[in-house]
C-alpha cells in the first residue's frame, strides 16, 4: 500500500470506527457536566444495540429500507427509559453514581440476553437484513479521502458540533455546566439541580441508546453476548481524554480510530510486517497512553462530578 | 407595617440538634440590620431559613407584611430578597457576566446574548460604583471583587433586602471601607441590609440596629446609638466580658527566620515574591502587613516548602530550609496555621481527632515501627481539645460538622501544642467571634512569651497593630519597609500598605540584618 | 432504630428487593419462580460439592474487590483489576510450569509473582496519574486490553504455539485432596485462606499502619495531606500499587487454584469488573468486600443450576445481581423508608 | 456400555434412569448452543441422535448446558454426569482441562471431548482435520479469483485456527502458486470492527476472496463484502465461511456474497460416537480424528457460485487427499 491509499484508507475508517464511540461519548459529556459520573454507558450502548436490532428484525417488512433509521429512533426512546434507572438512583436517591453505574452494566447484559432467549430462543438473533452502508452518491465517492464515508459517521460528527454549541452557547448549557461546577449556586440562582440533571442523564441514555445502534446496525448486524464488548467503556476513556469537552471527546474517540485502523494497516507495512502481531494488538492502547502521558496531561472532571446534591450541605 | 422582614419566633432544628430556638428578627425599611452572635450562635442558619435553603420546624416569616412560605430561593428571589454567602456561590470557571445571568439569561435566537448582557453588568455596577470587569473569569479576580459580584447578582435580580453573611470577614482593610460604602449606597437607594459579622467596630459603624442571637436563641435588639461595644460583647457571651488583648514587652533573642532575597512564582509562573528579605527572632512576633495579592499567600507556601522557590535562601535556626518538603521544614520547627483552613488546614471528611493528629501522627507516642495506635491519637485529641476549649460532640465527629470557629480553634491547638520555634499564623482569625479571636491573640501572644518566634500574616490593620511587635509592609512581593505598631498610625500603615513609602527608595537597600 | 441495624438492614432489604423483583420477572415470562429459586439455593448449598465449589467462586472475588476497595480508600478508581488479575494469573501459571521446587518454596513463589505482576499492572497507572496527572480510569482501561493480548501472546511464547500451558506442577498448587475429599471432589482449595489472609492485610494496612492513615488522608484531601507532609505521589503510587497486587493474586487463584494453567483468552474474565461492585456493596472496607463476594460469588455459582435444575436462564441471576447492587447503590432511600417505619413504630 | 448405568458418586437424587434407553448430554462453551458454529452443529447432531432414538429433551433424553465463564465447565460436566446421563460431551479445546479432570474423578461416567485430546480410559478424544477442509477452500479461491489475490481473516492465533491458515494457503498453493494469499489476524473472535477494517484492507488491497475463522469477528468480514455489493451489484467480492454453513449470513438482497463454507461437521461426530457408545462400543481412550474421507470436514454447497469445472477440480483434489496422495500440513511453515 502506498502512503496515498493508506491515508485513503486510514481516514475513513478511522471517522467509521469512532462514529459510535462518538456519540456516546457526547452522551457522557453531557451526564458528567451536569455532575454524575456515568460508568454505564456501556450498559446503554448494550440496550441500545439489543433495539435497533430487534426492532429492525422484527420491523423489516413494515419499514423497508428506513428500518434501520426508525430502528435508530427507537433505540433512542429506549436507551433514554433505561438511563431514567441512574437518573432516579444518582439525582433522587442520592446514590453512589459509580455503583450504579456498574448496576446498570450488569443489568443491561443481563436483561437483554435473557429477552434474546425469550425472543428467539436462542443466545443470538438472526443477523439484519437492512442496515447502515457507505454513501452512495456519485460526486461524493469521487472526493478523495473522505469520500468513503457513512451517513451515521456524519451524523457522529454533526452531533459533536450540535453539542458544542449547546453546551457552551446556551442558556441550557450555561446551567448544565453550572450544575456541574457548583450545584449550589446554580440552586440560588433559581436554577433546577434536579431538573438539569434528570436531562443531562437522560440525553446520555438517549446518546447512549443511538451509539448503540449503530454499531449493531452498521459491524455486527446482530446482536449477541459478544456484540458490545467494552466500547462503552472506549467511549468513558474519549469522553475524559477530551477533557469532558464535545469536540475534545470527538477528537480523542478519532484518535482511538486512528490507532485502531493504523494497527490493521500495519501489516502491509514493511517495518510493522516484522515485529510480532501482539505489538500491534496492543499498538491503539499504547499510544493513547502515551498520547495521555506525552502533551495532554492533566483532565480536570466538573468540579461536582459525582457528587449527589443536598440542599444546604456545604 | 414598616419592618420589610419579619421573623418571628423562627425554630430550625437539624436531627436532635437546635440551631435556632424561637428567634425573632424584625428588620425596618432602609436599614442595616446587624446579627451578631457567637461562631456556632445560629445566624447563618437563620439566614439561610429567610432565603429559602432551609425550612425551618416553627414560626412565621412576614415580608413587607405579607406572610410568606419561602420553599426555596426562587421564591426569595421573587420576593425581592438576595443573599450574599459567606463561602461564594460563583462558579469558578465562568465569566462575572455569566455567574450574574445563570437563571434568566437574555437570550437571542435560542444563543445566550453575553455582549447585551455584560453591557448590563456593567451598567449595574457603574451605578453602584461596583467597577467590576463584565468578562473576567472569577478564578482571576480577588476576594473583594468576588464578593462585589455576588452583589451584582443580588441586584441584577432586583433585590432589595440583602443579607450579608460575614462579608468582611475575608476582606482587606480598603475594601472593607469601600464595601461600608456600598452598604451604604444601597440603603440610600431604598434597600434593606442585613449584616453578619463577628466585628463590633463595623457594626458601631454602620448598623442602625442590632440583633443578638445566643446558642441558637435570641437575646434581643438593641438601637446602635444606644449602646457600645462592650455591652454587645457581653449581650452575645452572656456575661461581663472585657476582649482586650493584654500584651506585655518583648524580648527579640537570635535569629530564627532568615529569609534572603527570595523569588517565588505563582501557579501560572507570574512571580510574586520578588527578592524579599525578611527576618524573625526569637520571642518576638512579626505582622506582614499587606494588601491580598501582595505575595503573602506565596512567601508563606515558599517557607513551609509547598510551593517552589526560584531564587533566594530560606533558613531556619542556622539551617537552610530552601526548597526542602514540607515535613523537612516542620521538622526544622515550623508550625504552620494555613489561609485555607478547608483547602490545606484540615481534612474535613476525617475525624476531628484525626485532623488534630496530622503533623504527629508518624511520630511516638502515636506512631511506632510503622504501627500507628489511633487510641493515643484519641488521647491526644481529647487534651487539645479540652485546652482550646473546641466545640465538638467528641473526637470523633467530622471536622466537617464543626463550625468555622472551632474548626480553627483545632488546628491552633495541633500547631502551637507542637510548639514549634517559628509559628506561621495566617489570618488566624478569619470568620471567628471575638471571644475566638481574644482567645487566639493569647495564645500567638503565650508562644512569644515563651521566646518563640512568631509570624502573623494579616489582612486586618487592627489585629496587626495589636498582636505584633514589629510590623514588615509587604508590597508587590517585596517588604518595602518595616515599622513599629506603637509609633505607627492606621492611616500611615494603610498608606504603606498601598505601597505610597516616603522611604520606597531605600526599600530594595533596607540590609537591616 | 440504632445506625447498626440499619446498616444491617440496607443490604438485606436490598438482597430481598432484588430476588423479589426477579421473581416477579420469572412469573412474568412465564417461568416458575419458586423452582428457579430453589434450584438457585440448591447450586449454592444444594451438596457439599455445591458448597465447596461455590467456596471456590468466592474466592477470586475477594481479592479483586479488596482490589477495588483499597483504590477507593486512597481516592482512586482502579478499573483495571482486571488487567491486573490477568497477568497475575499468568505469572503464577508460568512459574507452576516453569520449575519444580519443594512446595514451601514453590508455591508461595507463585503467588509472589502473580502479586508482583499485578503489581506492575497498577504501577503504571499509578506512576502516570501522580507524575502526568494522567487520569487514572482511561490507563487502567487501556491496561486491560494491553493485559489481555500480551499474556495471549506470551502462552504463545512459553508453550511454544500451543493456546494452553501444562498443568502446574503440584509443588505450585493450591489444591488439596483433603478439600477436595471433605467437598466430593469440588475445586474447593486453599485460595481462600489465602484471601482471607489478604483481608487481614488490608485491613493492617488501613486501620494500624502509619501508610494507612497516610492514604486515606490523601484520599480525601490531597492539599491537606501535602501540608502535612506526606509524599503525594508516593502515596498514590502506592496505592495502585497493593491494590494491583492483591488483584495479581486474585489471578493466582485461577492459575494455582481453580485451573491450575493458563489458557488464551478470547474475552475478559469478568472478575475484575465485578470486584468493582463487589467492593462497593461492602462500602469499601475488608469484612464489607467478604460478605460482598460471598453474595457476589454464590448467586453467580448458584445460578449455573437454574438451567440445570429449572430450565431457567442463568441470566435471571445476573438481573437479580444487577438490581441488588443497584438498591444497595440507593440505600438512602431504604434508609427513610426503615426511618419511617421506625417511627412509625415508636408512635404506637 | 448400555447395562451398566453409571453409579455416580453422590448422585442428587434424580429419579434413577430406565435400563434400556441411552441418554446424551453436552455442554458449551460461553459462544452457546447458537453460535452459528460448532456449539451449535454439535447440538445438531445430539438433536438427531435424540429423534433418531426418539428420546425427549431433559433427564434420561438429552440436553445441554451452556457456560457463563472457563470457570463453569467442571460444575455443568458434573451436573450432567450427576442428572445420570451416559454419555457427557465437553464442546471446545477449551474444556480439555475440565474433561480430564472430571473423567479422573468419575471413572465410571462416559465423556468424550471435541478438539481436544484427553488421555484418560473413559474419555474419546475427537480431533478434525481442518486443513482438509480448508485446502479444498484454498483450492476453490485459487481458481475462483480473478485478481489473483485472496484473503484470510483469523481470529486469535491458535493451533485449530493456524490449520486452518495451513491449509488454505496449501490449497491456494497446490491450485494456483501465483495466486497470492493475504493473511491477517485480529487477535480477537469478538470484535466486529477490527474484521470489518480488516476485510475493507484487503479488499482495498486487490483481494476479491476472503476466509474467515475468526467466529463474531468474521461477521464483521461478511459486513464489509455486503456493503460493497450493496455498493456496486457486480463488485466481486466473495466470503468463504467456517465451521457452519454462512449462507444466510451472506444475502444482500437476492444475490448473496457467500462464496462456500468451510463445514466442521461436529454434528457427525458426535452423532457417531453417540450411536457407538449405545452399542456398547464407547472408544474410551482413543482419539478419533475425522477429516474429508469420513464427511468430517466439507465444503458446503455453493449453490452455483463456484462454476461446475472448479466444482470437479476440487473434487479430483478432495479425492488425492482422502487416498493420502496429498498430505495438507497442520501448521504453515
Ligand atoms: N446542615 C447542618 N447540619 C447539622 N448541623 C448544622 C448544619 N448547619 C448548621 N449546623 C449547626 O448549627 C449551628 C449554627 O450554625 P451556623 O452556621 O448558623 O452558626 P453561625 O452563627 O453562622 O456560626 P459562624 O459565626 O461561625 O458562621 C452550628 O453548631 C452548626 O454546627
Ligand atoms: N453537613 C453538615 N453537617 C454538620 N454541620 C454542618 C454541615 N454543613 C455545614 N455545617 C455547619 O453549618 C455551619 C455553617 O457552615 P459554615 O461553613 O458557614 O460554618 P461557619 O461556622 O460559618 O464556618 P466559617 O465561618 O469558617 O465559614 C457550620 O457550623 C458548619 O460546621
Ligand atoms: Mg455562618
Ligand atoms: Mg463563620
Amino acid at each position: 500500500m502506498g502512503l496515498l491509499e493508506m491515508i485513503n484508507f486510514i481516514v475513513p475508517s478511522a471517522i467509521f470506527y469512532a462514529a459510535p464511540l462518538i456519540i456516546v461519548a457526547l452522551g457522557g459529556v453531557f451526564s458528567e457536566r451536569s455532575g454524575v459520573v456515568n460508568i454505564g454507558l456501556e450498559g446503554l450502548m448494550v440496550v441500545g444495540a439489543f433495539t435497533g436490532v430487534v426492532f429492525n428484525l422484527f420491523f423489516v417488512d413494515v419499514f423497508g429500507d428506513a428500518t434501520a433509521w426508525v430502528s435508530l429512533i427507537v433505540a433512542i426512546i429506549v436507551g433514554m427509559l433505561f438511563s431514567l434507572l441512574l437518573a432516579v438512583a444518582a439525582v433522587s436517591f442520592r446514590a453512589d453514581q459509580v455503583v450504579t453505574g456498574v448496576a446498570i452494566n450488569l443489568l443491561a447484559v443481563a436483561a437483554t440476553i435473557f429477552l434474546v432467549k425469550k425472543l428467539f430462543d436462542k443466545g443470538q438473533t438472526d443477523t439484519i437484513a437492512v442496515n447502515f452502508s457507505r454513501i452512495d452518491i456519485g460526486w461524493f465517492n469521487q472526493i478523495p479521502i473522505i469520500g468513503d464515508l457513512y451517513w451515521t459517521s456524519i451524523l457522529a460528527i454533526v452531533l459533536a458540533f450540535i453539542a458544542w454549541g449547546i453546551i457552551y452557547y446556551t442558556p441550557f448549557g450555561l446551567r448544565l455546566r453550572a450544575v456541574g461546577e457548583h450545584p449550589a449556586a446554580a440552586d440560588t440562582m433559581g436554577v433546577n439541580v434536579t431538573k438539569m440533571r434528570y436531562i443531562a442523564v437522560m440525553i446520555s441514555g438517549a446518546m447512549g441508546g443511538l451509539g448503540g445502534a449503530i454499531y449493531a446496525q452498521s459491524i455486527s448486524q446482530d446482536f449477541g453476548h459478544a456484540t458490545i464488548t467494552g466500547q462503552g467503556f472506549m467511549a468513558l476513556a474519549a469522553l475524559i481524554f477530551g477533557k469532558w469537552h464535545p469536540l475534545g471527546a470527538m477528537g480523542a474517540a478519532l484518535f482511538f480510530g486512528f490507532a485502531q485502523s493504523l494497527s490493521i494497516v500495519g501489516t502491509s507495512l514493511p517495518f510493522f510486517s516484522e515485529i510480532p502481531t501482539v505489538f500491534l494488538y496492543i499498538l491503539p492502547y499504547v499510544l493513547t497512553i502515551l498520547a495521555l502521558a506525552g502533551f495532554i496531561g492533566r483532565a480536570s472532571a466538573p468540579k461536582a462530578n459525582g457528587v449527589p446534591y443536598i440542599k444546604g450541605n456545604r | 407595617m414598616e419592618y420589610v422582614i419579619e421573623m418571628l419566633n423562627i425554630r430550625k432544628e437539624f436531627g436532635s440538634f437546635v440551631a435556632n430556638d424561637d428567634i425573632t428578627l424584625q428588620v425596618k425599611k432602609g436599614e442595616i440590620h446587624a446579627l451578631l452572635g457567637e461562631n456556632g450562635a445560629g445566624k447563618s442558619t437563620l439566614m439561610n431559613v429567610l432565603f429559602g435553603l432551609y425550612q425551618p420546624e416553627g414560626g412565621e416569616i412576614r415580608v413587607r407584611g405579607e406572610a410568606v412560605n419561602i420553599t426555596d430561593p426562587n421564591v426569595a428571589n421573587k420576593l425581592g430578597i438576595g443573599m450574599v454567602h459567606q463561602h461564594f456561590m460563583l462558579v469558578e470557571n465562568f465569566t462575572v457576566t455569566e455567574n450574574i445571568i445563570l437563571g434568566n439569561e437574555m437570550t437571542k435566537a435560542g444563543i445566550v446574548d453575553k455582549r447585551k448582557a455584560s453591557k448590563r453588568v456593567k451598567k449595574l455596577s457603574e451605578q453602584y460604583g461596583l467597577n467590576v470587569d463584565p468578562n473576567a473569569k472569577i478564578e482571576d479576580i480577588s476576594v473583594g471583587m468576588q464578593q462585589r459580584v455576588e452583589i451584582l447578582k443580588t441586584l441584577y435580580r432586583g433585590a432589595d433586602i440583602l443579607i450579608f453573611d460575614e462579608p468582611t470577614a475575608s476582606l482587606t482593610p480598603q475594601e472593607i471601607t469601600e464595601l461600608i460604602q456600598i452598604m451604604q449606597r444601597l440603603v440610600q437607594e431604598g434597600k434593606s441590609i442585613i449584616l453578619i459579622t463577628h466585628k463590633l467596630k463595623e457594626i458601631m459603624d454602620v448598623s442602625d440596629r442590632v440583633t443578638i442571637i445566643r446558642k441558637g436563641q435570641g437575646v434581643g435588639t438593641v438601637v446602635t446609638a444606644e449602646t457600645n461595644p462592650n455591652e454587645l460583647a457581653s449581650l452575645m457571651v452572656g456575661r461581663q466580658v472585657e476582649f482586650k488583648t493584654v500584651k506585655g514587652e518583648a524580648f527579640p533573642k537570635d535569629t530564627v527566620l532568615l529569609i534572603e532575597d527570595l523569588t517565588v512564582a505563582d501557579y501560572r509562573g507570574v512571580e510574586k515574591v520578588k527578592g524579599l528579605n525578611l527576618e524573625v527572632r526569637h520571642g518576638e512576633i512579626v505582622g506582614i502587613a499587606g494588601i491580598d495579592g501582595n505575595g503573602q499567600t506565596e512567601l508563606i507556601e515558599a517557607i513551609t516548602g509547598l510551593r517552589k522557590v526560584k531564587g533566594g535562601k530560606i533558613t531556619i535556626s542556622g539551617k537552610d530550609v530552601t526548597g526542602k518538603k514540607p515535613r523537612k521544614v516542620t521538622e526544622a520547627g515550623v508550625g504552620h496555621i494555613p489561609q485555607d483552613r478547608h483547602k490545606h488546614g484540615l481534612v474535613l471528611d476525617f475525624p476531628i481527632g484525626h485532623n488534630i493528629a496530622l503533623q504527629t501522627y508518624y511520630q511516638a507516642p502515636i506512631s511506632k515501627g510503622g504501627v500507628i495506635h489511633y487510641e493515643k491519637i484519641a488521647e491526644q485529641a481529647k487534651r487539645i481539645i479540652e485546652k482550646y476549649d473546641v466545640r465538638t460532640q467528641s473526637e470523633a465527629t467530622p471536622a466537617r460538622a464543626l463550625s468555622g470557629g472551632n474548626q480553627q480553634k483545632a488546628i491552633i491547638g495541633r500547631e502551637v501544642e507542637r510548639d514549634p520555634d517559628l509559628l506561621i499564623a495566617a489570618l488566624p482569625t478569619r470568620g471567628l467571634d471575638v471571644g475566638a479571636i481574644e482567645f487566639i491573640h493569647s495564645r500567638l501572644i503565650e508562644q512569644r512569651d515563651r521566646g518563640k518566634a512568631v509570624l502573623l500574616i494579616s489582612f486586618e490593620l487592627d489585629e496587626v497593630m495589636n498582636v505584633s511587635d514589629r510590623i514588615a509592609v509587604i508590597y508587590d512581593g517585596q517588604i518595602i519597609d518595616e515599622v513599629l505598631p506603637q509609633d505607627t498610625s492606621e492611616q500611615e500603615l494603610g498608606l504603606l500598605m498601598a505601597g505610597q513609602s516616603d522611604r520606597k527608595t531605600k526599600a530594595g537597600a533596607n540590609e537591616h540584618v | 432504630m440504632s445506625n447498626r441495624t440499619t446498616n444491617l438492614l440496607v443490604p438485606v432489604l436490598a438482597v430481598v428487593l432484588g430476588l423479589l423483583v426477579g421473581a416477579i420477572i420469572m412469573w412474568v415470562s412465564g417461568y416458575d419462580a419458586i423452582a428457579g429459586y430453589a434450584a438457585l439455593w440448591d447450586g449454592i448449598f444444594g451438596d457439599l460439592y455445591r458448597v465447596g465449589e461455590t467456596i471456590r467462586q468466592i474466592t477470586p472475588y475477594i481479592l479483586a474487590g479488596l482490589a477495588v476497595a483499597f483504590a477507593f480508600r486512597a481516592g482512586l478508581f482502579n478499573i483495571g483489576v482486571e488487567g491486573q488479575l490477568i497477568v497475575g494469573w499468568f505469572a503464577a501459571a508460568y512459574v507452576g510450569v516453569a520449575v519444580e521446587l519443594p512446595k514451601v518454596i514453590h508455591l508461595p513463589l507463585a503467588i509472589l509473582a502473580a502479586a508482583a505482576a499485578g503489581a506492575l499492572w497498577g504501577f503504571i497507572p499509578g506512576l502516570l496519574k501522580a507524575k502526568f496527572h494522567v487520569h487514572e480510569v482511561i490507563v487502567t482501561i487501556m491496561m486491560n486490553y494491553i493485559a489481555l493480548h500480551v499474556v495471549n501472546a506470551l502462552i504463545e511464547v512459553v508453550t511454544g504455539g500451543s493456546e494452553r500451558t501444562e498443568r502446574i506442577f503440584p509443588s505450585a498448587s493450591l489444591r488439596s485432596p483433603f478439600l477436595e475429599a471433605l467437598t466430593d471432589y469440588s475445586r474447593l482449595h486453599y485460595g481462600i485462606i489465602v484471601a482471607l489472609i489478604m483481608v487481614v492485610v488490608m485491613w493492617f494496612i488501613l486501620d494500624k499502619t502509619t501508610t494507612g492513615f497516610e492514604l486515606k488522608s490523601v484520599g480525601f484531601n490531597q492539599h491537606a495531606s501535602q501540608y502535612a507532609g506526606m509524599k503525594v505521589d508516593r502515596n498514590i503510587i502506592l496505592a495502585m500499587v497493593i491494590s494491583g497486587a492483591f488483584a495479581g493474586i486474585g489471578g493466582a487463584m485461577e492459575a494455582l487454584g481453580t485451573f491450575e494453567y493458563v489458557s488464551s483468552k478470547g474475552g475478559f474474565t469478568g472478575i475484575g469488573f465485578d470486584g468493582i461492585a463487589v467492593a462497593l456493596l461492602g462500602m469499601n472496607t475488608p469484612i464489607g468486600v467478604v460478605l460482598g463476594a460471598t453474595l457476589f460469588g454464590s448467586l453467580k455459582y448458584g445460578a449455573l443450576n437454574m438451567p440445570n435444575a429449572a430450565n431457567i436462564p442463568v441470566e435471571i441471576v445476573g438481573i437479580v445481581t444487577a438490581i441488588i447492587i443497584y438498591f444497595v447503590a440507593a440505600s438512602y432511600v431504604i434508609r427513610l423508608l426503615i426511618e419511617r417505619a421506625a417511627r412509625k413504630k415508636e408512635a404506637k | 456400555g448400555e447395562e451398566e448405568t453409571p453409579e455416580v458418586a453422590g448422585d442428587t437424587g434424580d429419579e434413577p434412569t430406565e435400563e434400556e434407553v441411552f441418554s446424551v448430554a453436552m455442554v458449551t462453551d460461553v459462544g452457546g448452543i447458537d453460535d452459528k458454529s460448532f456449539n451449535q452443529s454439535a447440538w445438531e447432531g445430539i438433536q438427531r441422535f435424540g429423534e433418531d432414538n426418539n428420546l425427549e429433551q431433559g433427564d434420561g433424553g438429552f440436553d445441554y448446558l451452556q457456560s457463563a465463564s472457563d470457570a463453569d465447565y467442571n460444575t455443568n460436566l458434573n451436573n450432567l454426569i450427576r442428572r445420570g446421563f451416559d454419555l457427557v460431551f465437553g464442546i471446545g479445546f477449551l474444556m480439555e482441562g475440565a474433561v480430564a479432570e472430571i473423567a479422573q474423578q468419575q471413572p465410571e461416567a462416559q465423556l468424550a471431548i471435541i478438539d481436544a485430546v484427553v488421555e484418560e480410559p473413559n474419555v474419546a478424544s475427537v480431533l478434525f482435520k481442518e486443513q482438509e477442509g480448508a485446502f479444498l477452500a484454498g483450492v476453490a479461491a485459487a481458481l475462483m479469483t480473478e485478481t489473483g489475490k485472496v484473503g484470510f481473516v483469523g481470529g486469535m492465533e491458535i493451533p485449530v485456527i493456524e490449520r486452518f491458515e495451513a491449509g488454505f494457503r496449501a490449497g491456494v498453493e497446490a491450485a494456483n502458486p501465483d495466486v497470492e494469499v493475504d493473511v491477517q489476524y485480529t487477535g480477537a473472535f469478538d470484535k466486529a470492527e477490527l474484521g470489518k477494517t480488516t476485510a475493507n484492507r484487503m479488499y482495498s488491497a486487490g483481494a476479491d476472496i476472503i476466509f474467515h475463522a475468526a467466529g463474531a469477528t468474521g461477521n464483521g468480514v461478511f459486513t464489509e463484502a455486503k456493503e460493497r455489493k450493496e455498493q456496486d451489484p457486480d463488485a466481486n467480492v466473495w466470503v468463504i465461511g467456517v465451521d457452519a454453513d454462512q449462507y444466510d449470513q451472506g444475502a444482500v438482497g437476492d444475490t448473496n456474497v457467500t462464496l462456500t463454507s468451510v463445514l466442521k461437521r461436529v454434528d457427525n461426530a458426535v452423532y457417531d460416537i453417540s450411536t457407538m457408545a449405545m452399542n456398547g462400543e464407547f472408544p474410551g481412550g482413543e482419539t478419533i480424528v475425522y477429516g474429508l474421507e469420513d464427511e468430517g470436514v466439507a465444503l458446503a454447497d455453493s449453490r452455483g457460485a463456484i462454476t461446475e469445472d472448479v466444482l470437479a477440480q476440487i473434487e479430483e483434489f478432495k479425492q488425492q487427499i482422502v487416498a493420502g496422495e496429498i498430505t495438507v500440513p497442520e501448521t504453515v511453515e
